[in-house]
């Protein structure tokens, strides 16, 4: 069953992938990329980790998104102009590379998963982790600061 | 069964879709979607490795975490950053800011 | 109500049930209440306790078989869903009627009391209209995800004790999330429509949702420090001694602001601001598709009220009479308390609704930004910090 | 609780006092930041005074009237306190749990009696600038900083440790730094404290590296270790006499000795107040306390001869410049010098104890005589003595205070000044016949530009300033190097009056008088030495015979009268005698050039190696620069068709690279 999920998941994610990437319509390629990261996050269910998943699902697929919707909207981009032919070839041929790093072996290894409780995940990252988490709320904090600084109006 | 191979593999299909976004796409908002695309594939990578390889130190899981904070960081960066090129501009598209070339 | 005079209307006749709108009668108001709470009791006691009785006595309570029991389970929450609109929907107009010193609804039904329905049967015979310039695909998605968004949010919260769809450790994080979500019903609803109207009110319902966001899922993140759980049923459970509003005031009452935000009920109704906007993002909406964004604010209406009453005023908890905890009884019992807590808190949301008038843009956000947040986080703080030498 | 163990409260008093106004002051109405200084400062005499109590119980061998009794032997036998010196102790800057550096505070008899003088002096000094300093513009933060000097000095007198000493040093040259240059917005003020915050600091060099070298030797900061008998064994008398040295170039920067003293007298572009404080109670005090405390090292080799010639040449040289002077305070600021020059010799002689008493009685009367001239500047406006118009008439009590620290100065008996200078001259007497010569005659020269300077000031009628004029109109080259005489202070205001000062500024006054009075007669023999038997640290101090004394007395009170009767002789008939030639009197005026020629030297010793790396700077350095920019614009002319502008093309770059790397076998 859990095969069967994986294939169902796998393949609406890359076609929403696809979708996201190749779509014209800018709000439709946003709302394709919100379903792809909501299928990820079902793959992180899958992988055992629901606390993972419900970030996902929380950043990536809700906040994110939302934030590309609304900056479609403020530049009033509703579409996108098709590629020019060079830039696909280079697309395709960066694809057939990106395949070359990862290179997955389907069917290899044995199945053993460890389930990951949120509360295990949490504590694990307060304490090994803590320095990486304080480090992560800095870049956040300089993140805001600087969208701040330079989405403002300045005056005249 | 679904082993690490599955996932590695379709990690690394959305790698690849997702490189073919930033290399095709000319609006730079779709440019950056793109981008979570490729953050997202590296992510699961890390998960899913974690998952299937390394059940003690969840190192991965953290990783996948860490990812996720980056990505959100930079795309507001990166949206703000638009938006101030919408303003001098007038577009977000590639061929609006070639200006820079040698 | 019996001093206000009734102007005279020579054509009007009252046609179903001889209901003679000149007479008040307080007591069919009530009773036609009391009936949809009777239907809703029903329904709760029919998805939680009767499904799976039903499901266990066939033995289908594993496997393909537990799915369907949880579809069956998902379809009487629809079916709950729809009273609670038609519900909320007649009780908004009555009550903001009397606040407003005239009648609601009255002609239909005893008291009015069957008005909603045929609203609702309205809506469904009208042409459910796309205009020109609307991206098709978009345009119709939206007000279904506004619909899902709301009404994912039942899977989590429990009714009674063990009378929950999924009781998961993450409860909390999974409701952020689908809160979240309906903020993109609302986006790409304004953004599909092709109206000016629509984009302004959706750009402001969302920045308004997305602001008020973040102090919901701080207060959310309060509650579960002071809890220890971030599943709803344990922190129902850990307010066994002490109702969590007292000790988390500073929390609570941000909650319920911010709830009024994530509504878009006055004060905070900007994105439907009709003397403003025409009404917002939902505009161009009609038939099916508006029913169903006005089915998911009516839910919210509920489930927000109810979130309320599960993690500031101990949920289902309420006295027993020696009734044995898990059984039939104790369970409908203690849903009933948990749906009169709610209606205690569903009316203070009417109330407010009829009382104050509308903030403005700027000042929402600014209040959202710097007075919400810093005290939200000062409340978790705080909680933190009482937790750590209370416990 | 004895007034030991509240000790510490003594510079921490008025540092919190510090705190306080720096945070409040600008929100205190009128004068009470003023006045919550000084009631800080008088509740620091107290506890002070208290301790001097308590360590006049504790000390050995003191015993009033077996002292006034003449019975000396049976006086040092009586045991006292078996605590004392007291010492007090506090974990500092440990280190993973080793002991580190402890803060100790360490009272023996020198350091009680001088917290006394530290903190009487500071209490009336405080008191005087709160009708001095009425309507300045910082007014709280000159309170502020006198606390926190006050703190600084009593911190430094009290500390049992010599890093803790090198702090209190520290942040006494940062507030002499800030206070003489108080009134920042003149230029003058400007270069006067730069000039001795420079000069301090690289004599403070000297500290430093003496201390460290101590601390290599024995390992620890200790105040008590350097008097034992142990410790000087380890250290080895060359070592020793070079530690000591090095110290003593401290004590010369800060104590304005020779060739030391440029700063002092620039030092007096700071208000009075803060003139009387680094004069008398602070600043200059310590290079001598400091001497003082490192004596057991100064004993070996000849360091001791080199501390008696500097202290003795500083003593005359200063004398003799202070009458080409019209400004009251640079006569004031010479005669400082001069008398620091006296403490010096009195150490260099093995009159420790003697010098010891001359700081203290100096304390107090150039105290008295600051605040006086203070007082002078206050009513008639001006700084020039012949500008001033018979003030004896318009501030009788400014006269006849200012008189009593004027004859504690010349050591006219039965004053402060002539006790303790006379132990000097009688030590100066004993071992170096010659340096007792030198003593005598900066003496006479004490007399005489004293007198010069109350006859013309209190008793004269105002009139041009001959030095003013000088300065005005000659426009010598002379004039343009030092920041003072090129500026010359304002003159009073047409028709302006002097008068009396206001009532805490005479009550400052007169209590400094009585104390001037006071201290002499403690350490005199009238009283059994009292107070040298009590700061002594070693042998009892040998009574001289009466004979051999009153010897002394006579021919230090006739040198003095001599001076003094021949500049009353002079001025009472003609206030601009001597008519000096003016290169002598320009040369005495620019302190003999000594100014101009550190600067020119030091300027020039700076500047030499300088050009010398200019050129490797011009035709080494910057040819390697220009070389790099050179190699990077022919590199950049093939690379920068690389850079299309086209952001989907860097991307492909980046892949490429990845790639590249991947295929190269980076993994």
């Amino acid at each position: 069953m859990s095969l069967t999920a994986f294939y169902a998941l796998a393949a609406f994610v890359l076609v929403f992938a696809i979708l996201a990437v190749t779509t014209a319509s800018m709000v439709r390629a946003a709302l394709s990329l919100a379903i792809t990261f909501f299928l990820i996050a079902g793959l992180y269910l899958l992988l055992g980790s629901p606390a993972l998943a419900a970030i996902q699902f929380m950043v990536n697929a809700s906040a994110i998104p939302i934030m590309t919707l609304f900056i479609i909207m403020m530049t009033q981009s509703r579409t996108s102009a098709g590629p020019r032919s060079w830039q696909i070839a280079a697309g395709l041929l960066a694809a057939a590379a990106a395949l070359v790093f990862f290179k997955g072996n389907v069917g290899h290894g044995d199945g053993q998963i460890t389930p990951v409780s949120p509360e295990t995940l949490g504590v694990n990252l307060l304490q090994a982790a803590l320095l990486p988490f304080e480090v992560a709320s800095v870049l956040l904090l300089l993140a805001m600061v600087g969208a701040i600084v330079l989405a403002r109006r300045r005056a005249g | 069964m679904v082993t690490l191979g599955h996932f590695l593999l379709l990690s690394g299909l959305l790698m690849a879709i997702g490189l073919y976004g930033v290399l095709t796409r000319r609006n730079l908002i779709a440019v950056l979607m793109s981008v979570e695309i490729l953050l997202n594939a590296a992510a699961l990578a890390f998960a899913s490795v974690a998952a299937f390889r390394d059940p003690s130190l969840f190192a991965g899981q953290v990783f996948a975490l860490f990812i996720i904070v980056v990505a959100a960081a930079e795309l507001s960066i990166g949206f703000a950053i638009l938006l101030n090129v919408y303003r001098t501009h007038g577009a977000v598209t590639d061929d609006a800011i070639g200006e820079m070339r040698g | 109500m019996s001093q206000i005079p009734i102007p005279e209307d020579r054509h009007f006749r009252p046609r179903l049930l001889g209901y003679d709108p000149q007479k008040s009668r307080p007591w069919l108001e009530r009773t036609v209440y009391s009936a949809y709470v009777f239907v809703f009791w029903l329904i709760v006691i029919g998805t939680y306790a009767g499904v799976p009785a039903l499901f266990g006595a066939l033995g289908w309570d594993s496997g393909w078989g537990f799915v369907l029991m949880r579809t069956l389970q998902v379809v009487l929450l629809f079916l709950l869903s729809a009273v609670i609109a038609l519900l909320l929907i007649l009780l908004l107009r009555k009550y903001l009627g009397k606040v407003q010193e005239r009648y609601g609804p009255m002609h239909y039904g005893p008291a009015g009391g069957i008005q909603t329905v045929f609203d609702a049967l309205k809506l469904l015979a009208k042409e459910d209209f796309v205009p020109a310039a609307a991206d098709v695909l978009t345009f119709r998605l939206a007000p279904a995800i506004t619909f899902v968004a709301s009404f994912a949010m039942f899977a989590v919260i429990p009714f009674a004790s063990g009378w929950v769809l999924a009781d998961t450790n993450v409860g909390l994080i999974y409701l952020i999330a689908v809160s979240t979500l309906s903020a993109y019903g609302v986006l790409l609803g304004g953004v599909s429509s092709g109206n000016k109207w629509a984009l302004i009110g959706a750009l402001r319902a969302g920045a308004q949702m997305v602001s008020y966001e973040i102090p919901l899922a701080l207060v959310f993140l309060t509650v579960a420090v002071w809890s220890g759980t971030l599943s709803l049923g344990g922190i129902v459970d850990a307010q066994l001694g002490l109702w969590n509003f007292l000790p988390l005031a500073l929390p609570f009452v941000l909650y319920v602001i911010a709830s009024l935000a994530e509504l878009k009920h006055i004060p905070f109704d900007f994105p439907e601001a009709e003397s403003e906007l025409i009404a917002g993002y939902n505009v161009e909406y009609s038939g099916m598709s508006f029913a169903f964004f006005f089915l998911a604010e009516f839910v919210e209406l509920f489930l927000l009220p109810a979130l309320i009453v599960v993690f500031f005023f101990g949920g289902w908890h309420g006295p027993l009479f020696g009734l044995e905890p898990g059984s039939l009884a104790a369970g409908a019992l203690e849903s009933l308390y948990f749906t009169a807590k709610t209606a205690v808190w569903v009316w203070i949301f009417l109330w407010i609704r009829a009382t104050l008038p509308r903030y403005r843009d700027d000042q929402l956000m600014e209040f959202a930004w710097k007075a919400m947040i810093p005290l939200a986080l000062f409340g978790l703080v705080l909680a933190a910090y009482l937790r750590l030498i209370w416990r | 609780m004895s007034y030991v163990e509240l000790s510490y409260w003594i510079p921490l008093l008025p540092a919190l006092g510090f705190v306080l106004l720096v945070l409040f002051g600008r929100s205190l109405p009128g004068r009470s930041s003023g006045w919550i200084a000084t009631a800080v400062m008088a509740v620091v005499a107290v506890l002070s005074l208290g301790l001097l109590r308590d360590v006049i119980l504790a000390a050995p061998g003191w015993d009033l009237a077996a002292l006034l009794g003449g019975n000396h032997e049976e006086a040092l036998a009586k045991a006292g306190s078996p605590d004392f010196p007291f010492r007090l102790e506090w974990t500092w800057l440990a280190i993973r749990g080793e002991a580190g550096i402890p803060l100790v505070i360490y009272i023996d008899a020198l350091a009680a009696v001088v917290t006394a003088m530290v903190a009487l002096a500071s209490l009336f000094i405080h008191l005087f600038s709160i009708g001095y300093m009425h309507g300045e513009e910082r007014y709280p933060t000159f309170f502020a900083y006198l606390q926190l000097f006050s703190a600084a000095m009593l911190a430094f007198v009290l500390a049992g440790n010599f890093f803790h000493s090198l702090l209190a040093w520290e942040v006494m040259g940062l507030m002499s730094y800030l206070l003489i240059g108080f009134l920042y917005k003149k230029k003058t003020a400007q270069q006067a404290q730069k000039k001795a915050f420079i000069t301090t600091k690289l004599a403070d060099l000297g500290f430093m590296l003496g201390l460290f070298w101590l601390y290599l030797l024995i390992g620890n900061f200790d105040l008590a270790d350097l008097a034992s008998e142990q410790t000087l064994a380890l250290i080895g008398t060359g070592a020793a006499a070079a530690v000591g040295l090095l110290v003593f170039v401290a004590a010369m920067g800060k104590s304005a000795q020779f060739p030391l003293h440029v700063w002092l007298l620039d030092a007096m572009e700071g208000p009075t107040p803060v003139s009387a404080m680094i004069h008398a109670a602070t600043m200059v005090a310590a290079g001598v306390y400091l001497t003082g405390r490192f004596y057991p090292l100064l004993l070996h080799g000849e360091v001791l001869w080199v501390v008696a010639w500097v202290g003795a040449l500083t003593a005359l040289f200063a004398a003799v410049l202070a009458p080409a002077y019209a400004d009251v305070k640079k006569i004031l600021a010479w005669s400082t010098v001069s008398q620091l020059g006296y403490m010096f010799l009195g150490l260099g002689v093995f009159g420790w104890a003697a010098a010891m008493f001359h700081l203290l009685a100096h304390a107090f009367f150039k105290a008295l005589l600051f605040l006086g001239s203070g007082s002078m500047i206050h009513g008639a406006k001006t700084q020039d003595i012949f500008e001033m118009d018979r003030l004896k008439k318009y501030m009788p009590w400014t006269y006849w205070t200012f008189l009593v620290g004027a004859l504690a100065l010349m050591g006219i008996p039965p004053f402060a000044g002539f006790w303790s200078k006379d132990l000097i001259l009688h030590a100066a007497e004993e071992h170096a016949r010659f340096l007792w010569l030198v003593g005598l005659t900066a003496a006479f020269f004490t007399a005489f530009y004293t007198t010069r300077m109350i006859v013309i000031a209190f008793h004269k009628p105002a009139m041009p300033s001959p030095w003013k004029a000088a300065a005005w109109t000659q426009g010598a080259p002379w004039l343009n190097l030092g920041p003072n005489e090129a500026e010359p202070d304002p003159s009073p205001p047409e028709g302006h009056r002097p008068h009396e000062s206001g009532a805490e500024m005479i009550a400052a006054l007169l209590a400094l008088a009585v104390l001037s009075l006071v201290v002499g007669f403690w350490g005199s023999p009238v009283f059994g030495y009292g107070l040298l038997t009590l700061v002594y640290w070693g042998d009892a101090p040998e009574l001289l015979p009466a004979a051999k004394l009153m010897a002394g007395y006579v021919t230090g009170t006739l040198v003095a009268l001599a001076g003094a009767g021949l500049a009353a002789y002079w001025y009472t008939a003609d206030p601009l005698r001597p008519r000096a030639p003016v290169w002598l009197t320009a040369a005495l005026q620019r302190r003999l050039y000594l100014d101009e020629f550190f600067y020119r030297a030091l300027g020039a010793l700076a500047q030499a190696p300088t050009y010398a790396l200019e050129l490797f700077d011009r035709y080494v350095v910057d040819a390697l620069v220009d070389l790099v920019g050179y190699l990077s614009l022919v590199a950049s002319s093939f690379l920068r068709h690389l850079q299309s502008g086209r952001f989907a093309v860097y991307a492909l770059y980046m892949l490429l690279g990845a790639l590249a790397l991947y295929v190269g076998g980076v993994r």
